[in-house]
This record gives structure tokens, sequence and C-alpha cells, in this order.
């Protein structure tokens, strides 16, 4: 299995590197020059040519993209236009938040868009299914941060439930969670259905059944894991939407994490903090993905067979020729 | 028999057979309703609408819905129904021709993705793999923020960021299609390369197209909406997104201003979701039988 | 043939009337259209047919694991051991499959969970009929695999690391495990080769042999009959055309189609310049003429085929014949 | 006879994770004019892509096919092969194209290689062309889910026939359909030699249908040929092993109490970076030491009949 996760994470890397380098060549088209930018608009050009220079922002493109690739792997993202702190610094105080969030919103889409898809396949038709299927709709019909605002609307203005805006124990938590995943919940019961629906008509259910086995076991152990595999593809997926929802949502409910910074970064013109927050949400990313994939190997044996049992694959050949009929 | 009858009288048999089963699906019609009706607004956005999406009326601000300002009116006096049928027109040109763009790269470079597989494939795929390494809000953000803030450019951004899930749809089906004995068959007649991409692959991936197509109308709007609730959009037209963005200091007294154009997003994907769904039921050649 | 008096033993599977159809946008698909036939211990039946006759409906609807919706068994009777399965509740049904009723199906790439080891999943149909810990299952299982032929060391392999061959064995000791008194094997060798599939049918007919097992063996394969059945029924359209032993079958065939069918067939044994096949093809289930189903393809079609569909008649005892012809001492 | 097809030390190597694939391992053959040549063997012992490689649908490693005398394993100028060296495919179902109706499929080969001039004069020949392999004149605008598997394999048929080819590859024309509808388009398929001079290579695992159509038989074993020599022959005088095992496990439809099957052991495996040595040795049972050490050559042990094992002799007392 280790030589498994070592060879995933070297096909990281690459893709890793040709984020940064995505990143990098925004960055270098990005309207506005830096140094104006960190001068104001009081600076004279002498001094922003001094800047400019000083920087490095005069140099070839390549240059610029290495020493950023260098300055990357020692940690620096450069230094925030506004506050004059390094990016990464600022970054990591606001990460944890986020993360905690993300997180709570991906478990809660999978506590309930699980069990919702697995109940709407197995009453087909019924008013459950088509209840579920259509609020499914409307939640991937949401913007997620008009949801937001109307949850607000409805729990905190009207009834005054909920608080709307900060993080300061479990109640907070409640409306962004439920905002933010909003959509990966519709998505993973609608998967989590369509796979059910598509797996309960295999043929080796109907193994399963021949044997006389009770519906339950067909439902619980032949049939959702083997459904599984789609919908842990999606769920590695909607980690993407979560993380996107959490950047949008966030300011909303002033919470004071990574989105909340990056988005005030982009109304202050101050790229290097929205570039740095882009890197590390596609690390972030890219981490889960690697996460997905070994969950994807462990449930199942066909994929996981490729990467650990070489060996025994060709025992079996062999096996094949010896062996005599009964 | 009774099967030659009807034939003879079916050539583009095909189409309509799917759109029968699409009438079939009670939702699938209902969101086709709802998008005519939708696309009709956008049209005659100018006929529709009681007043100019700018013009103000400082003598009746924050007006709930009435009789005269069906939702009300907004803190400039606007009229929110005027802006949100306007708001139409431009939020489905923002998602149609965002959408148009990335299907057209996508599909070309999924196709020859695909369809020549080897180093070419293996290119194109790792560059998706590294766009898809970010997430597609995200990544979207971050080409507005690059571009600078404005519908041409959000357009621009969303239509960039879609380009990746397209290319792994065509590319997927261009590979399923490839395998198929027909298109070997149609290399053993003699076809070129280019007439078997035409009349062979194109035809049979199209479904795919078409459905991942609307649903991507759906996801376009919602993102465009995102990116001007941002402030990544242009502050001066009535972008639904936008109009909820500078609502939502008002949100404790006049949930209006915010409720409707909420709605009309929700309204326009919802119609394409239903639409998009019932396409995909109604092409699959699983339920042919 | 090991057979002392076949007649002496007890009755062990009868199928009456059995109509099961299809309820499709189409209209219904009407699969098996009133199907009798009856095994008794040890005996061997095979139900012959092309696509689309109705076969694997028969089996399912005697399991009844016929997919409903769109299927619906509508009426008929299936005694087991007397007891009508049609009657019993579910969990007496469940009670009864895989233990005394089994089923082998047709394509073994497709009919094992690709999730689970075959040990497990032998061990699994042992565990839920009979009260064995979870090491005396594995334990079973083992030698179940052995049975069939596979070492018993590969239990902890999982399907996708088997050949064709050797799937199909996994899934005949998934049937065998419980000894089951009746086994329905739906085209087990189809989708398998030749030598394979000798294999197979060598290993299927031994266990037969050994535990005196009655069998419904379904397939489209006259030659697979000839080697291990003792009796046939014919099946087109969702009726059973002809039916009997096997030497009235293959040395007396009645039916039109069924001498259609062995006409059709290229013969390794002697030359023939031209083959003779059937016309046209089989009618569409669910628009069945008013007829007889096979009429319209018939060469010794008359006006009165059209009426109304045959009954079946009784030629020699224990030969039944759906056609018109038998019965006015034609279709010789 | 003429020789229409000659084919001279045939390669056709695959590249696989596992090493390289023997699918076609050093095959040479002729096809006479008229004549049929029965490829027998079970699945993935190369029969599909000899057939492939033989009309150019794939490139072979290494290796000549002559047609007509000419060498078109080099040439460049596929598109003309395509005009004397058809195929009809194994699947009805996945080799029509089914966005397209059946005359445009009969047609375009026609429109390819722009063999008519106007709609009217492709619209008779297509008309002509269903007529030939029997197909009504009602489904000229049916498309092919509307047909059942004969009647799409007719349609197969047709247009392999439209460029009026001289050498046909049939790659399992009938295994995917019924006895019944297996038996019209076998006797359809021989009309067509009679009326029209055609030379077939059909390839099949079914040895009753290769019997019953094929002049000459060639038996495969990964990758390898085993036996080859005239039909009647091989059913009368089989003299390799895995010939002997394949003809012993048919089953046939006649009743017979006798039967003592041989059951060959094993299972056939893929000829992924092959030892020297007989291919079949594993499985045989008459393998001897020198089996598993060198490859036997294929040798003419009778007139016209073509074996490569090392005791062909032992085994069959010649």
């Amino acid at each position: 299995m280790s030589k498994f996760i070592i060879k995933r994470i070297l096909v990281m890397i690459p893709v890793l590197l040709g984020v940064t380098f995505v990143i990098f060549t925004m960055m270098y088209f990005t309207d506005g020059n830096p140094a104006q930018l960190i001068l104001g608009d009081m600076a004279t050009e002498e001094q922003i040519h001094e800047l400019e220079e000083e920087m490095g922002l005069n140099d070839p493109f390549f240059t610029r993209y290495l020493n950023y690739l260098s300055d990357l792997l020692h940690g620096d993202l450069g230094t925030s236009y506004v506050t004059g702190q390094p990016v990464a610094k600022e970054i990591m105080d606001r990460l944890p938040v986020t993360v905690r969030i993300s997180f709570c919103c991906m478990i809660f889409a999978v506590a309930v868009g699980i069990p919702a898809g697995i109940l709407s396949a197995v009453k087909q038709y019924s008013i459950l299914d088509n209840l579920s299927m259509v609020l499914a709709l409307v939640g991937i019909s949401l913007p997620n941060f008009w949801l937001a605002l109307m949850l607000v609307l409805v729990f905190s203005v009207g009834l005054g439930l909920l608080p709307p805006s900060g993080l300061y124990g479990f109640k907070y938590y409640i409306l962004p969670v439920v905002s933010i995943s909003a959509s990966a919940v519709a998505t993973i019961t609608r998967m989590t259905r369509s796979s059910m629906l598509e797996v309960i008509r295999a043929d080796y259910i109907r193994t399963a059944r021949a044997k006389g086995q009770s519906e339950n076991v067909v439902i619980f152990r032949h049939a959702l894991l083997n459904a599984l595999i789609p919908i842990i593809t999606v769920v590695g997926l909607q980690f993407a939407t979560t993380l996107s929802g959490t950047v949008v949502n966030e300011q909303i409910f002033a919470i004071p994490g990574l989105g909340k910074l990056m988005v005030d970064a982009i109304k202050a013109r101050n790229y290097p903090v929205v570039q740095g927050g882009v890197f590390v949400l596609a690390f972030i990313f890219s981490i889960l993905n690697l996460v997905i994939d070994l969950i994807y190997a462990f449930v199942d044996p066909r994929i996981r067979s490729q990467y650990v049992r070489k060996k025994n694959k060709r025992q079996a050949e062999t096996d094949n020729r010896k062996e005599v009929p009964a | 028999m009774s099967e030659n009858i009807q034939i003879q009288a079916r050539k583009r048999s095909q189409f309509i057979e799917v759109w029968r089963r699409l009438c079939r699906n009670r939702l699938a019609v209902l969101g086709m309703i709802l998008l005519v009706v939708i696309v009709l607004v956008a049209i005659f956005a100018d006929v529709i609408a009681p007043y100019p999406y700018d013009f103000q009326d400082y003598s009746s601000v924050f007006l709930g819905p009435c009789l005269q300002h069906p939702f009300g009116t907004d803190n400039f006096g606007r009229d929110i129904f005027s802006r949100v049928v306007y708001g139409t027109r431009i939020s489905l040109r923002i998602a149609f021709i965002s959408l148009a763009g990335s299907a057209l790269v996508g599909c070309i470079v999924g196709a020859i993705a695909g369809f020549f597989g080897g180093i070419i494939d293996a290119i194109i795929m790792r560059f998706c793999d590294i766009m898809m390494a970010i997430p597609r809000m995200v990544m979207a953000i971050s080409i507005a923020t690059t571009l600078g803030p404005g519908l041409t450019n959000a357009m621009i951004a969303i239509a960039i960021s879609s380009v990746p899930n397209f290319a792994r749809v065509v590319r997927a089906s261009t590979l399923t299609v490839k395998d198929q004995e027909y298109v070997e068959a149609a290399q053993s007649i003699g076809c070129s390369t280019a007439r078997i991409i035409r009349k062979y692959i194109f035809p049979n991936i199209l479904a795919p197209i078409i459905v991942q197509a609307t649903l991507g109308v759906g996801t376009a709007i919602i993102l465009a909406a995102s990116l001007s609730f941002l402030g990544l959009g242009d502050p001066l037209v009535p972008e639904w997104g936008a109009m909820v963005s500078a609502a939502r200091s008002y949100i404790r007294d006049y949930p209006h201003m915010i409720a409707f154009p909420g709605l009309a997003i929700m309204l326009s994907v919802l119609s394409l979701n239903l639409f998009g769904d019932g396409l995909r039921d109604a092409l699959d050649p699983k339920l042919k039988k | 043939m090991s057979v002392k008096n076949p007649d002496m033993r007890p009755e062990l599977l009868q199928v009456k009337d059995l109509v099961i159809q299809y309820e499709t946008s189409d209209g219904i698909v009407k699969a098996v259209n009133g199907v009798n036939f009856s095994l008794r211990e040890g005996e061997t039946l095979g139900l012959v047919g092309e696509t689309g006759a109705g076969k694997t409906t028969t089996a399912l609807g005697i399991m009844r694991l016929v997919p409903d919706p769109p299927g619906r068994i509508v009426s008929g009777q299936v005694f087991f051991e007397g007891k009508d399965l049609l009657k019993e509740n579910k969990v007496q049904m469940r009670a009864h499959r895989g233990k005394d009723i089994s089923m082998i199906f047709q394509d073994p790439m497709t009919s094992l969970n690709p999730v689970l080891t075959v040990g497990d999943q032998i061990a699994e149909v042992v565990r839920i009929h009979e009260k064995l810990s979870r090491a005396d299952a594995i334990k079973r299982a083992a030698e179940m695999l052995q049975i069939v032929g596979i070492p018993a060391e590969r239990m902890n392999e999982y399907p996708h690391q088997f050949s064709g061959g050797m799937k199909q064995r996994v899934v005949i000791a998934i049937a065998l495990a419980c000894s089951p008194k009746l086994i329905i094997a739906d085209e087990p060798t189809t989708a398998l080769d030749v030598t394979i599939q000798a294999q197979v049918l060598d290993l299927i007919h031994n266990i037969q042999q050994k535990y005196q097992t009655g069998m419904l063996m379904i397939t489209h394969d006259l030659g697979v009959v000839a080697e291990i059945c003792s009796k046939v029924a014919i099946m087109y359209a969702g009726y059973i055309v002809e039916y009997g032993s096997i030497e009235d079958i293959f040395e007396d065939p009645r039916h039109p189609y069924t001498k259609g069918l062995f006409g059709a067939l290229p013969n390794l044994k002697k030359k023939v310049h031209r083959l003779s096949p059937i016309d046209g093809m089989m009618p569409d289930p669910a628009n069945l003429p008013q007829g007889c189903p096979f009429e319209p393809r018939c060469p010794h079609r008359t006006e009165s085929c059209t009426q109304k569909v045959p009954e079946g008649i009784e030629v020699t005892p224990g030969h039944m014949v759906r056609c018109i012809c038998c019965a006015q001492g034609g279709g010789k | 006879m003429e020789e229409l097809i000659q084919v001279k030390n045939l390669k056709k190597y695959f590249d696989t994770p596992r090493g390289k694939l023997h699918a076609v391992d050093d095959l040479s053959f002729t096809i006479s004019h008229g004549q049929t040549l029965g490829v027998v063997g079970e699945s993935g012992c190369g029969k599909s892509t000899l057939g492939r490689v033989i009309i150019r649908l794939l490139d072979p490693t290494d290796g000549t096919v002559l047609f007509e005398g000419k060498d078109i394993t080099r040439s460049k100028d596929i598109k003309s092969l395509r005009r004397n060296l058809q195929m009809i495919f194994q699947d009805p179902y996945s080799s029509l194209n089914p966005r397209m109706s059946v005359s445009e499929i009969i047609s375009e080969p026609l429109i390819v290689h722009h063999l008519c001039r106007g709609s009217a004069e492709i619209e008779a020949r297509t008309r002509q062309l269903m007529d030939t392999v029997g197909l009504a004149s009602r489904f000229i605008n049916a498309y092919p889910h509307e047909m059942d598997g004969g009647r799409r394999q007719r349609i197969g048929i047709a247009r392999a026939l439209a460029l009026n080819p001289k050498f046909i590859v049939c790659d399992e024309p009938v295994s995917a359909l019924d006895v019944s509808i297996q038996a019209q388009i076998l006797n359809l398929m021989q009309d067509l030699q009679e009326s029209m001079g055609f030379t077939y290579m059909f390839i099949t695992h079914n040895l009753s249908v290769v019997k019953h159509i094929s002049t000459d038989i060639m038996v495969m074993y990964l990758g390898m040929m085993v036996e080859k020599c005239p039909a009647d022959e091989l059913f009368e005088r089989t003299l390799h092993p895995y010939s002997k095992a394949l003809l012993a496990a048919i089953p046939e439809p006649t009743l017979k109490k006798d039967r003592q099957a041989k059951l060959l052991r094993g299972e056939i495996v893929s000829p992924i970076e092959p030892k020297p040595g007989c291919r079949f040795a594993a499985r045989c049972e008459f393998a001897g030491p020198a089996c598993f050490e060198r490859t036997p050559d294929l040798e003419e042990v009778l007139p016209g009949h073509y074996v490569a094992c090392h005791r062909v002799n032992e085994i069959n007392q010649l």
C-alpha cells in the first residue's frame, strides 16, 4: 500500500507544479502595477521604478517564475500589499477556520446525502423518492450565497433561532454549513441514487438474491459497497464546491477564514493574497484527492490489485495452467 | 408484418423518438416550459419591463411588492421587477456565450485527445488535471481577478474554467465511441479520418455533449452570479448576483430586494437542470427498450 | 443411464400454466404464456429456445426473481415438492432460494460481486441457510472450491483475478454449497470457449449425477442438450411447443419449429451443401399473432392455424406437441 | 489455381504493460481464388487480429501480405486497397452506426469511393445491393436499432459488397445470431460466393460452421498456426492434439451414449512474451521435454496437411 501512496504523491507533484505555473501566469498578467499598488497614488515615478527593480519586476518571465517557485518552496507566498505582512502568515492564521468549516460541510453532506440517496433508490418512485429528488434538484439550482442570505433571513432575522454571523460555538456553524453544503448534499444524493439504481440491476445482485439473502443485506452489503465507488469520486469533487462555497459565504457570516481574507483582498486589489489563497486551496484540494484515491483503492479490489498485488496476479495465471478439472 | 408501414414513414425517427420520450417526462416538460418562458422574457425584456432598469424614482424607495411594482423597489427607487427582467437578458447572455466558448474549445480539445490518444492525449489531460486541481469557482475568481472586474471578463473567466469539464466528458465519450466496431467498419470501407470524425464519432457523442451543455448553462449562471456577488462583475448593470450583493445591507428591513433576484437565479437554473435531466434520460440508449 | 425406474422417483418440480408478463411503455410483453412441465429428482430437463423465447423469464419465475416492476407473474402454479412456491411468503421463499433451489447464471463475468472475495461469496450462502460459525462456513467454502476444481488457496482472491471459466466454477460452487435439490442453470456455458465449455458441462453433469439433483438446463444449444439432458422442452415465443424425452425430441421431432432447428444446424458428420433455415424471425412478444405463434414462419401452415393457439397434444406417451398438424395425424 | 492472398511470416505484436503480446506470430499461408479459408481458435488466439492485419485495418509488426502478387503491407494507398479487401464484422449491433439509416450505411462506400454519379444512381445501386442480400426495400430508411440481428448482419454484408471486393474477411459473422437466423446468413454468404466468386477468410470459434462453409481450415492457438488442411481432412484425420481436443469438446446435437471426451486441462492464457517451445505444451497430454524447448515448425505431414507438432508422427502413428 505504501508503494501506491508514494506513487500517487509523485503524480501529484507535477500537477501542483502546473498549478503554480498557472497561478504565476495569472499574476504576471494581472492588470495594475504591483509597485504602484504598494506605494499608492502619491508615489513618484522614481519611487515606483526603484521598487520595481527591487521586486525583480523587470526580470524576464521565467526568471520571475523560478524566483516565485523557490520562494514558494521556502513557504514564502509574497507580501500583502495592504498590511505588509507575509501572505503565508496571514493565510495560516485564517486557514484552520476554513478547514474546520469545510470538513463539517463534507461530513454533513455525506451523512445526509448518502442515506437519502439509498432511501430514494430503494423506494424508487415513492413519495419519499420524489420529494428528495425535487429537493435535490432545487439544491443544485440554488446559488449558495443566496441560500445563506435566505437562511439568515428566516432563522436569524425572522425566528431569531440562530446567530447570523460570527463563529463562537456549535450554533454558529449551522447556517454556514447548511448553506455551503446544500449543493454538495444534493449532488451526493442524486449520485447515490443513480449509482444504487444501476447496481441494483446488476447480475451479482440477482445472484445474491438467488442465494436467499435478505433484502437488507442485499442492499447494504452487496449493492452499497459497489455503488460507493462512483459516489466516492463525486464526494471528492464536492470538496471543490465546498471550498469554493466557503470563499463566497464566509463574508456573509463574517467568519474570519481564508475565504473572507481572499474576498477582502479581491476588493482591495491585494493580488498576492488572492493568488496565495488560490494556491493553498489548490494544494488542499489535491491532498483531498489523494485521500479520495486511497479510499477508492480500499473499496475497489480491482484498483487495489493494480498497484499492490502484481505478484499474486502472475501467480494466479500459473495456477490456471496447472489446475485440473474435478 | 406490421412494422413495414411504420418504418417507411420515419426518416427522422430518432429525433421524434427522443422528443416523445422527453415529453413523457413531466418534470422535463415543466423545465422546458420554464426555459422557454425565461428565454422569451430575455428576448422581449424591453416590452415586458414596465420601467427602464436604471430609472430612479426617489419618491418611491424601498417599496414592498405592490400593484405598480410587483417585486417592489430598491434603495434608489428602481423597479426590481424591471431589473430582474433585464437581468434575465444579462445572465442568459453571459451563460450562453461563455458556455458556447468553453463547449467549442472543450469539444475540439477533448475529441482530439480521445481520438488520437498517445502523447497529445497525455499532454491535454495533464493540463486538464492542473486546471481541475483548482476548484472551479476559485479558478473563475482568480481569472476574473487577473482580468479585472467587468462582465466580459467574468464571461471569459467562466468560459476558461469550464473547458476542462467539457474536454473530459467529450474525451471519455470519444474513447467509448472510437472502440465501437462501426468506426472500424468505416475504416474498412475507406473513409478518411475527417469523415470518420464528422459522420461516425461526432453524431454519437452529441448526446452527452448536449446534456453537459444544458447543465453547464445552469452552472454558468450560478458562477456569473457569484462573481458579480463578489464584486467582480459590473455594478452598473442589473445582474442578479450584483443585485443581491447590493441589497445585502437591507436584509433586515427590505428582504424582497434579495429574494426576487435570487428566485430568478434559482428558477432559471432549475429549469435548465430539469430539462437537462430529462434530456439525459431521453437520450440514454439503455432505456430504449 | 443410471436411471432404474424413472417413474418411481417423486416429482420435484411441477410448473403449471405459468404466465409471466412485462409491462412496458410499448405495451404488455407476453414473455411466458402458460408453460407446463415437470421434473423428477435426478432428472435433467433441457429448456431450449432462441433469444427472447422466454427461457430465462421462466427460470426467474420459478425462483420468484422476475424483476418487478416491470415484470409480473400473472398466473399459474409452481409446485416444489408439493408446495406452491407462488403462494409462499417472502421469508419462506428466501429459505428455498439457494437452499432447495439454486441457480447458475449465464454470464460469469457479471454474476459475481466484484468487491467481495470468492470465499466470502460462497460462505455467504452457507451462512444464510445453515447454522454454521464463520470459520466453519469458510471451511465449507474451501471444500466447495476444491469440488469445482479450484485450489482452496484462491478463496481470498477477488473475481477479477479469475478467468471466465474459473468464475463460472465459482458460481457453480455457490449454487452447490447447500446441496440443493434443484439446480436451474441458465445458459451456463454460452459465454465460454469450447474447451472450457466442455470442462464446465462435464463438471455440472458429474455433480448432478453424483448428488442426484434435479436440473433445469436452459440453453439454445441442442448439442448441450444431447450431452446431459434426459427430457427436453422446446420453447418458442413464450410457449412450450414440444415436450418429451430426449429420444422423442431427437429421434422423432414433430413440431415444425423443432424440425427447423435441427435443419438449421450445420452438421459435423454429414456434408450438406445448403442449410435449411427457418424463414423469417420470432414474433414480437408484445405483439403475438392470434393463432399459433409459429404460424407466420411455418412451412405447413393452414388457414386454421391463424384461428387460435393450438392446444398441446400427446402424440405418444409423454411426448407433447403444440401443433394442429400433429392433431390431425400430420406433422411427419 | 491462382493465389489471391499470400501471407509470409506475418507478425503482429501489441505492447502491453506486461510486455509484448504476440497476437499473430510468424504465420505463412496462401488463399486461392474463390476459396474459403476457415480460421478456428478460442478467444484470444489472434484470429481476429490476423484478419485485420491482412486487410490492413492494423499494420503488421513484420512480414508481408501479397494480394494478387503485389505487396500490400507497405502500400501507402490504403483507400484503393479497400476496393478489393473488405470485412464483415462480428457484432451486427455495434458494427452499424446507430445514427445512420440503412441506405446511408450501404451507400457510404459508394460515396467515399465516388463510384456513382448522382443521387439517383446511388439509390438505384443501394436498392440493388439490398435486393442482393435479401433485405426488403421497405427498410431503406429504417435505422439499425429498428431491426433484428439477422437483418442487421445483412446490412453489414451489403456494405461489404458495395465495392465489389475480391476478398472478404468474415469475422465471426454468425456467432451473435440465433441458430435459425445463422443458417439464413450462412446460406446467403454461400450463394454470394457462388454467384460473384468471392474469396473468403472465415474466422470463427464454431467448428461446425467452419466445416460447413470452408474449403480449407486453419487452427490457431496463441498466435500460432497449429494445423492447416482441407476442411474434410481435418475432421477425418485430425493430427494436432489441440485440434483433437477442440473437436472432442464440441457438444453434438445427436444422441450417442458412448462419448469419451478427452477434456483439455487448464485454460488459454494470453501470449505475452511467450517462452520458446510449443505454446500448447502446458495443456498437452503428449508433451515431452522437446516440446518445452523448441517451437515446432509447421510441416507438411501428409499431402496438403500441415501440422506444427514435434510428436505428430508418434501420436498419430504415421
